[in-house]
């Protein structure tokens, strides 16, 4: 919320540019669910949106603790959103633990919504406060709303006979009716979806409804302290077109079904499940119809094993996995290489190193991806911005993978995964075409002939008379394709696996500007789920007048033709990553430039902010 | 289907040069397999073998089929990525004791218990014959091998004990160089829809020389070789009169000689190959004191994992329809800005 | 061995906060064990608990002892090493049936078949938890989970049955919430020197709930339920009048009634626990038509990897005297410049 | 053989300063064997030598086959030896194949010494020669000595009753017979090893000194071509010292030994077969007296993991394995990253990627060393130049492995690893101590408590009372070392494990410059089995008056603290590897200095005259 002195709609609603909300509340509290509602009738409302879920590692951890403490932030605007939004607006806490974990987050002047009924001594005491924080000043400058939600609850569901426990279940309704009410929202459809998620227990559904609408009345009725009141915040200027919501992981699955459209050709999906993977697997497992085949494999060598034979067999195999499973995925990865298949790899990286911190997010795989397997062993990795850049990333790794005859890793990680954005649904019929050619003439035929200009090997089919051949993991011979131990033509294998990998960069888009000029005095160099703030970070700077550019690889591996071109414009680069310095790496190795590092490992997105002071420091330097 | 010109033995041969060891146990099982495929009206083109990395694993190189040598261990994961891809193939799995029990025992394991219809063939010589004789899964205790200077400790695997264990529901164990037995055993492998699995005791010349000969040698075959068949008594011996009974309360099992004692051949067990305990009883058996189980020691077959993705994705077509992915993108909340 | 003071249950709860969701059967299978080491003797500083990655896998961070959370799958590995290292600890390994049987199970297998002297306790709850639900491989054909929307079509595997296959020297199966039959399991497994096998079925209320009501519901335990013993006649049912006779020739076992058609006790097997095909057998009886067998299922102690290595380790030292890093490196063809 | 007017000595032998000689015949021709005994017998005689066996990847493949032929080299000299060396002056072709394969990198004017028996039809067919090449002038330019070995070995051993199998056998002794006698080499050793060998079958062992000693005959009596004399290179002048030939899986496993006598320690040693890397676990099988367990596992993954469960319970874990193993032990050595437990994993490098060819050597998992595993998990890792250096880098390992509390890979090769040298034996009393400081007292324990200097975490053993934790995989908490998902913890416990790992630094030596000034226009940068062929060009370069210099790097990373500013002080900066460019990337990275890469990757070390070239190319660049 901007500024103090707020505009008023007719109907006297504040008007405001933008807000960011945050629920927290303790695992079994249902604040992912209220998230995704309110998500979805703020998307409706036309706002612009883009969302962050924060889960525990725990499935369900002990009620009250902070380390079950679950967060969703939702940053909407009338303006192009492009990150969930550095501090929150309005914190929802429906517990002490809650409260204890987020405050910290909320300027001074924020919302403050708590449900005091949840501040009993034993919960708070499970949060770690020793004085209750409603009575000693811990809220002194935020603005409160103090409402026992719990008791209000149970009295709205009352009527529909559950049980204290179930009725209590309809809390995050109770606060998703406020919220609504508070920022102008239709409750039309979350009453809808609940009424078609309970078809089977209408009474649930009506006890929940009720819930939702007591929320609301609450919001028209109640005496509600000065400097709160009802908020319009007006229709964004999106681009024309058919929209939703999608997290990264669905618009994976569903690139990978459009893809084999495309190709027309079957999907075979090998996976073990690991978060923050898993729900790709669960959204291609329903998509049979497709032509998609999924395989839950025993573990990720066989996931991914399973996928090569696939591949082998004249399909699209694929995997995915999250960077525990890439490091076992490695060996069979050279094998993909080795026997030149298509194959895509999905890696949706989390925060490690090891288990690390499995629900949190970072971009730390970019070398294992790039450089993590044994011997010489190059494939393409490719890294889409957002949740909806996902689809066509699907789209683009098979497209590489079929054409070149090679693994291609797409590297997404737990923000793009779990996070929804608005997305301008496309056309099937604009998708482009991929055309496959499996080799069909014996005359002549060995595995390794490779088309003169991609070098990719032809691919004959299991069941093609005439064509029958032996590939495997040791070095073949250039002209035979047969077993090779021979020292001139390993050396030519091996030039010639290089040669194809970079030679993928002559079917790439040159590298664009995504913000700014071509040249300038810094360029901020990001990839992957860094997107939004780094944009942000730079149109604001360059507000300020600052010559600074954004530049977003997402082709990692091999990088765009233009890429050193380009940065050899700028006299400074900066290379902010969820990492300990990757990218600036390869960048310094391949082109010998003078890229800096801005780097964060603390399992959470960067805050515009921080990206707006690495930008600062950079052009401050001597 | 077309009637395709009838095949030979020559046409599964490929031009390469075989590479293992004069002597090798693996010449004869390559000889039966290839005398044995146009028997089976097997195609080239339809047949694929998949193997791991290890002497045996070599397999498929000399196969005139498609072939696929893998990584160590992997085998039947890709080849179940292969069968699922396309279930009209015909898959073979080549892996060795070291391939198949100790770095690839996972794999093997579930792809069992899937039944992925395939044909597993295991070369069992108790040793890791291409990393130059390190003792293996299935190496008896005492074996003086590289690594093991004062023997080795481990307890050896035995490979149908350990697919009976995972729920195999095809089981079976030949003899590298009893090649018409392995041809018999590669057809019941090949006509199971499932996966088949097959111990092979193959002889490795050059580190573990003579490992089989106690069972094997010619001499001693018909005391120390037991062939079962589904319906008939557990007989041997040269005279075919020797046989097991099983004894009180029928968890133990002993020889007992037909004439002898009052034994008559209704005293001896009948084998039923459908019977997953009595199977696992015969894989156990072990010189001295029995002879070794050989032939189909259990079959009890299931629709295969492979049929049952084909009909679940049958299925989900006949009730939703070939996938639209404009209607998939347009699924749940949409709306649109002009 | 000096004598500290007796320890009780709560010398053996850690300093952190529980982590399973509410009525998870973690949580009783955690009393037992906090319970049952005081009991037998065992020492904080000498017991190490190793757990691979899943919810049951979290168990080490509970007890007040030593304990290693390591990577999926790999907890036997990492177990051997740790006993290998020390044989004075006490090692016990927690796994759940995703853990210990899918990505883990060639680890498990291994271990199994080397019997070095840990307790493996294998948590299942036919479900991966942590994951939020996807099938396990215990799973039971049909479920339905968010990676098999339209029913699993994989084959279960049965943790006994695969363990007795592995070569495992000790098997045994109890139940989450029977935490004093729980309690003798432990002992049982801490007593037996080598590798102890007990499959623990455990309830996931969040993602599997009921998922052994069937056998464990207190009104049905008596006919469901089939706790074995040693020497004992294999009896169930509320009047233990009911019993399992291997039927003619042994290959087949039925349940009997104690005075229904003339049998009597004497025609119920005894249990042997020292006969793998028996503990096969049992291992795989299952609803309906059969009781599920609990208890020691097979018990067969050899000498523990651990004391074989360890036996090893001192013959040479016997037989070569402490090994002089100068003599070796000066052993073979030497010269010397001057 | 150096020029065609030679000196001679006082028994009219002429005086050489350096010979190559090859070794080559069927895999069942024994030339490994005929060429181990030559080396010994070429120390005893007390030049300085350096060796490089060649093997098929076939076990035995079949007799007669060009991928069956099997390969022996030996370099020596009167002066020091650093390489194999580039060109044979006399090659021993046991058979056509191995002539087939071995001519071309024989010299004209070199001598290749013939076994005429072999020459039979089926042979000369299986080699894929259509003419006799003794009769169709492929040797023309070459001395030859063509002699009917079988014939005579077979007339030889004749007395003692051998069949004619186990008498062509001794083929091999008949050869070595021979070149003992041209090179003035004493048999006693031979004979006696024949006799140790041979304990149990005195026919055999007398029959291979009846073929050894014939062959020596054969040289005395025949009357051998003009051109052919019997040689005598004099002794090298090694530096004082007790000496022994000594490869570098030996030396690995020697210095294990030892690092656990220095530490007063046991050694765990769990590994999983795997060429060229399983003779490690060979010949530490064999030590189980100097307090060393060694573990064969059922995988690479087990036999990390095995070593990892060793190191907590408080022994020194050790792993060892080749490229591909290592791919597959990524995810459990990021697991040792974060319990930050020690651990020493020697990776043998071989030709990649995938199963490549794993009798062949190359320098390709650098990167997989320094960067291959998900999440940011820094690790140590060292390089031993030659199969000497293996013992103290073994030692170093475990020093540093146990002082910082991290893994630690030591990266050796296939040339390295069967290479053999003359390596002066070093007094286990001069060797460096390791001190162990295992915790002990419970006050104020826990499990993450650092050193302040070192930053390593204190190592609590189990079996200590008072002591009891919990480690694991998950992210811990910097103060208490418990799970922790705090952001702002997770930031500090990434930059921890980071600046712990660059701290090691601080400990190790500065980079020295191997030869040359510390400046100049050339700096050859180098690292592991490179050390010879690079340490010769550069001599060579330098005596013809160019500026360059050898810089050989042995901590990987980090690497010794004054690299930059060393590297700094040179025009220019070329980094032979073999592989296709990975320590030049990471000096490019780190340093951006304008490193420019020399690359081979045949499977085969350098040659001399290839870095030679590759020197006068980078001097000549504009
Ligand atoms: C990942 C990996 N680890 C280890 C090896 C080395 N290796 C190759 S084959 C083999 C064992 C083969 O034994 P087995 O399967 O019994 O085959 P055999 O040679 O006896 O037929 C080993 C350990 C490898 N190639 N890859
Ligand atoms: C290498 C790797 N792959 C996948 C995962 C994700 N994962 C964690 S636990 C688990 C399954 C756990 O199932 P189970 O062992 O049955 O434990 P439960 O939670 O049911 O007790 C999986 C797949 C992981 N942590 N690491
Ligand atoms: S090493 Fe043994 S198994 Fe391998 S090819 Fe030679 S004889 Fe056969
Ligand atoms: S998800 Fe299931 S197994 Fe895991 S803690 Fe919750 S109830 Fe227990
Ligand atoms: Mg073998
Ligand atoms: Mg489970």
């Amino acid at each position: 919320m901007d500024t103090p002195v707020r505009p008023t709609d007719a109907e006297g609603r504040e008007i405001l540019d933008s807000v960011v909300i945050r629920f927290a509340g303790d695992s079994g509290d249902g604040m992912q669910l209220a998230g995704m509602q309110f998500t979805e009738a703020t998307a409706v409302a036309g706002n612009d949106l883009a969302t962050f879920p924060d889960f525990p590692a725990e499935i369900r951890a002990p009620a009250g603790t902070t380390f079950g403490v679950s967060g969703f932030q939702i940053h909407f605007a009338s303006h192009d959103v492009l990150t969930p939004g550095d501090e929150p607006d309005v914190l929802v806490a429906m517990n002490p633990a809650a409260l204890k974990v987020n405050l910290r987050d909320v300027p001074k002047g924020g919302l403050v919504i708590l449900n005091t009924g949840a501040f009993t001594p034993g919960n708070l005491k499970k949060a770690g406060y020793t004085r209750n924080p409603l009575e000693d000043g811990t809220l002194d400058g935020y603005r409160t709303l103090e409402i026992d939600v719990s008791k209000l609850v149970l009295a709205a569901v009352e009527p529909h006979g559950l049980g204290t426990k179930d009725a209590l279940r309809a809390k995050n309704l109770w606060i998703l009716g406020l919220l609504y009410w508070l920022f102008s929202r239709d409750r039309t459809p979350t009453v809808e979806w609940l009424r078609r998620k309970f078809a089977k227990r209408p009474d649930l559904a009506e006890a929940n409804i009720a819930a939702l609408n007591a929320g609301h009345v609450y919001g028209e009725t109640a005496e509600l302290p000065t400097g709160i009141s009802v908020y319009k915040i007006p229709k964004a200027h999106l681009s024309e077109g058919h929209y939703r919501n999608v997290t990264g992981n669905e618009a994976l699955a569903w690139g990978l079904a459009a893809a084999g459209r495309l190709a027309q050709l079957p999907v075979f999906f090998g996976s073990y499940p690991i978060t923050p993977a898993s729900s790709v697997l669960h959204t291609l497992a329903g998509l049979k119809h497709f032509g998609v085949t999924t395989f839950q494999a025993e573990d990720e060598i066989a996931a991914i094993c399973s996928a090569i034979g696939a591949a082998y067999a004249g399909v699209i195999g694929v995997t995915a996995t999250s960077g525990p499973g890439m490091a076992l995925k490695g060996e069979a990865m050279g094998l993909a290489i080795m026997t030149e298949l298509p194959l895509v790899i999905l890696d949706v990286q989390r925060a490690g190193p090891s288990t690390g911190m499995p629900t949190k997010t970072e971009q730390s795989d970019l070398f294992q991806a790039v450089w993590g397997r044994n011997g010489d062993s190059p494939l393409v990795v490719l890294a889409p911005a957002t949740p909806g850049e996902c689809f066509a990333f699907a789209i683009e790794a098979v497209r590489i993978a079929l054409e070149y005859m090679t693994p291609v890793i797409v590297l997404s990680d737990g923000y793009i995964a779990n996070g929804a954005e608005p997305w301008s649904i496309p056309n099937f019929a604009d998708l482009p075409a991929i055309t496959v050619k499996f080799r069909q003439d014996p005359t002549g035929f060995n595995p390794y002939l490779r088309d003169p200009e991609t070098l990719a090997r032809n691919w004959a089919k299991p069941g093609t008379p005439g064509l029958e051949h032996r590939i495997g993991g040791l070095e073949k011979d250039f002209d035979s394709g047969h077993i090779s131990y021979d020292a001139d033509n390993h050396q030519k294998m091996t030039d010639t696996r290089a040669a194809k990998v970079q030679g993928v960069a002559n079917s790439l888009p040159e590298q664009t500007v995504d913000c700014g000029d071509d040249h300038g005095d810094l360029a901020v160099v990001g990839w992957g789920s860094t997107y939004g703030s780094i944009q942000q970070a730079v149109r604001r700077a360059r507000r300020e007048g600052l010559s600074v550019s954004h530049v977003h690889v997402r082709h990692m591996w091999p990088m765009p033709r233009n890429l050193h071109a380009l940065l050899s414009r700028f006299e400074r680069i900066l290379v902010p990553e969820l990492n300990t310095g990757q990218l600036v790496k390869i960048l310094r190795a391949e082109y010998l430039v003078p890229a800096q590092p801005l780097d964060k490992t603390s399992g959470m997105p960067f805050r515009v902010s921080e990206i707006a002071q690495g930008i600062r420091d950079a052009l401050a330097k001597p | 289907m077309d009637t395709p010109q009838k095949l030979t033995r020559k046409d599964f041969v490929s031009d390469q040069e075989v590479r293992w060891c004069p002597g090798c146990g693996d010449y004869a099982i390559l000889a039966a397999m290839q005398r044995t495929l146009p028997e089976l009206g097997a195609t080239r083109e339809n047949t694929v073998f998949v193997s791991g990395i290890g002497c045996s694993s070599r397999f498929p190189y000399y196969m005139n089929t498609y072939g696929f040598h893998t990584i160590h261990g992997r085998a039947p994961a890709v080849a179940t990525g292969v069968k699922l891809a396309n279930p009209a193939l015909d898959v073979w799995v080549v892996t060795g004791d070291g391939d198949g029990l100790s770095i690839g025992g996972n794999h093997l394991l579930h792809v069992l218990r899937r039944n992925v219809d395939l044909q597993i063939l295991m070369f069992n010589n108790r040793i890791y014959g291409l990393t130059k004789g390190q003792y293996s899964p299935t190496s008896l205790v005492g074996a003086k091998t590289p690594s093991t200077p004062m023997g080795s400790i481990d307890m050896p695997l035995n490979p149908c004990a350990f697919a009976l264990g995972a729920n195999a529901r095809f089981v079976a164990r030949g003899i590298d160089t009893s090649t018409s037995t392995l041809g018999e055993l590669f057809t019941a492998a090949y006509r199971h829809r499932g996966t088949s699995f097959v111990e092979i005791l193959q002889n490795c010349p050059v580190f573990n020389d003579g490992e089989w000969e106690a069972v094997t040698m010619r001499d001693v075959a018909s005391e120390h070789q037991l062939w079962v068949e589904h319906g008939k008594p557990l007989l041997f011996g040269k005279d075919r009169n020797r046989g097991l009974r099983l004894a009180a309360g029928g968890r133990h099992v002993e020889v007992v000689t037909i004439g002898e004692n009052g034994v008559t051949e209704a005293d001896v067990a009948v084998h039923d190959q459908t019977n997953r305990t009595l199977g696992f009883m015969l894989a156990q058996l072990a010189l001295p004191g029995f002879p070794m189980a050989f032939g189909v020691l259990f079959c009890d077959p299931m629709p295969s994992y492979d049929a049952t993705v084909g009909a679940q994705n049958a299925d989900a077509l006949t009730r939703l329809g070939t996938g639209d992915i404009d209607k998939l993108l347009r699924g749940g909340h949409t709306w649109t800005v002009e």
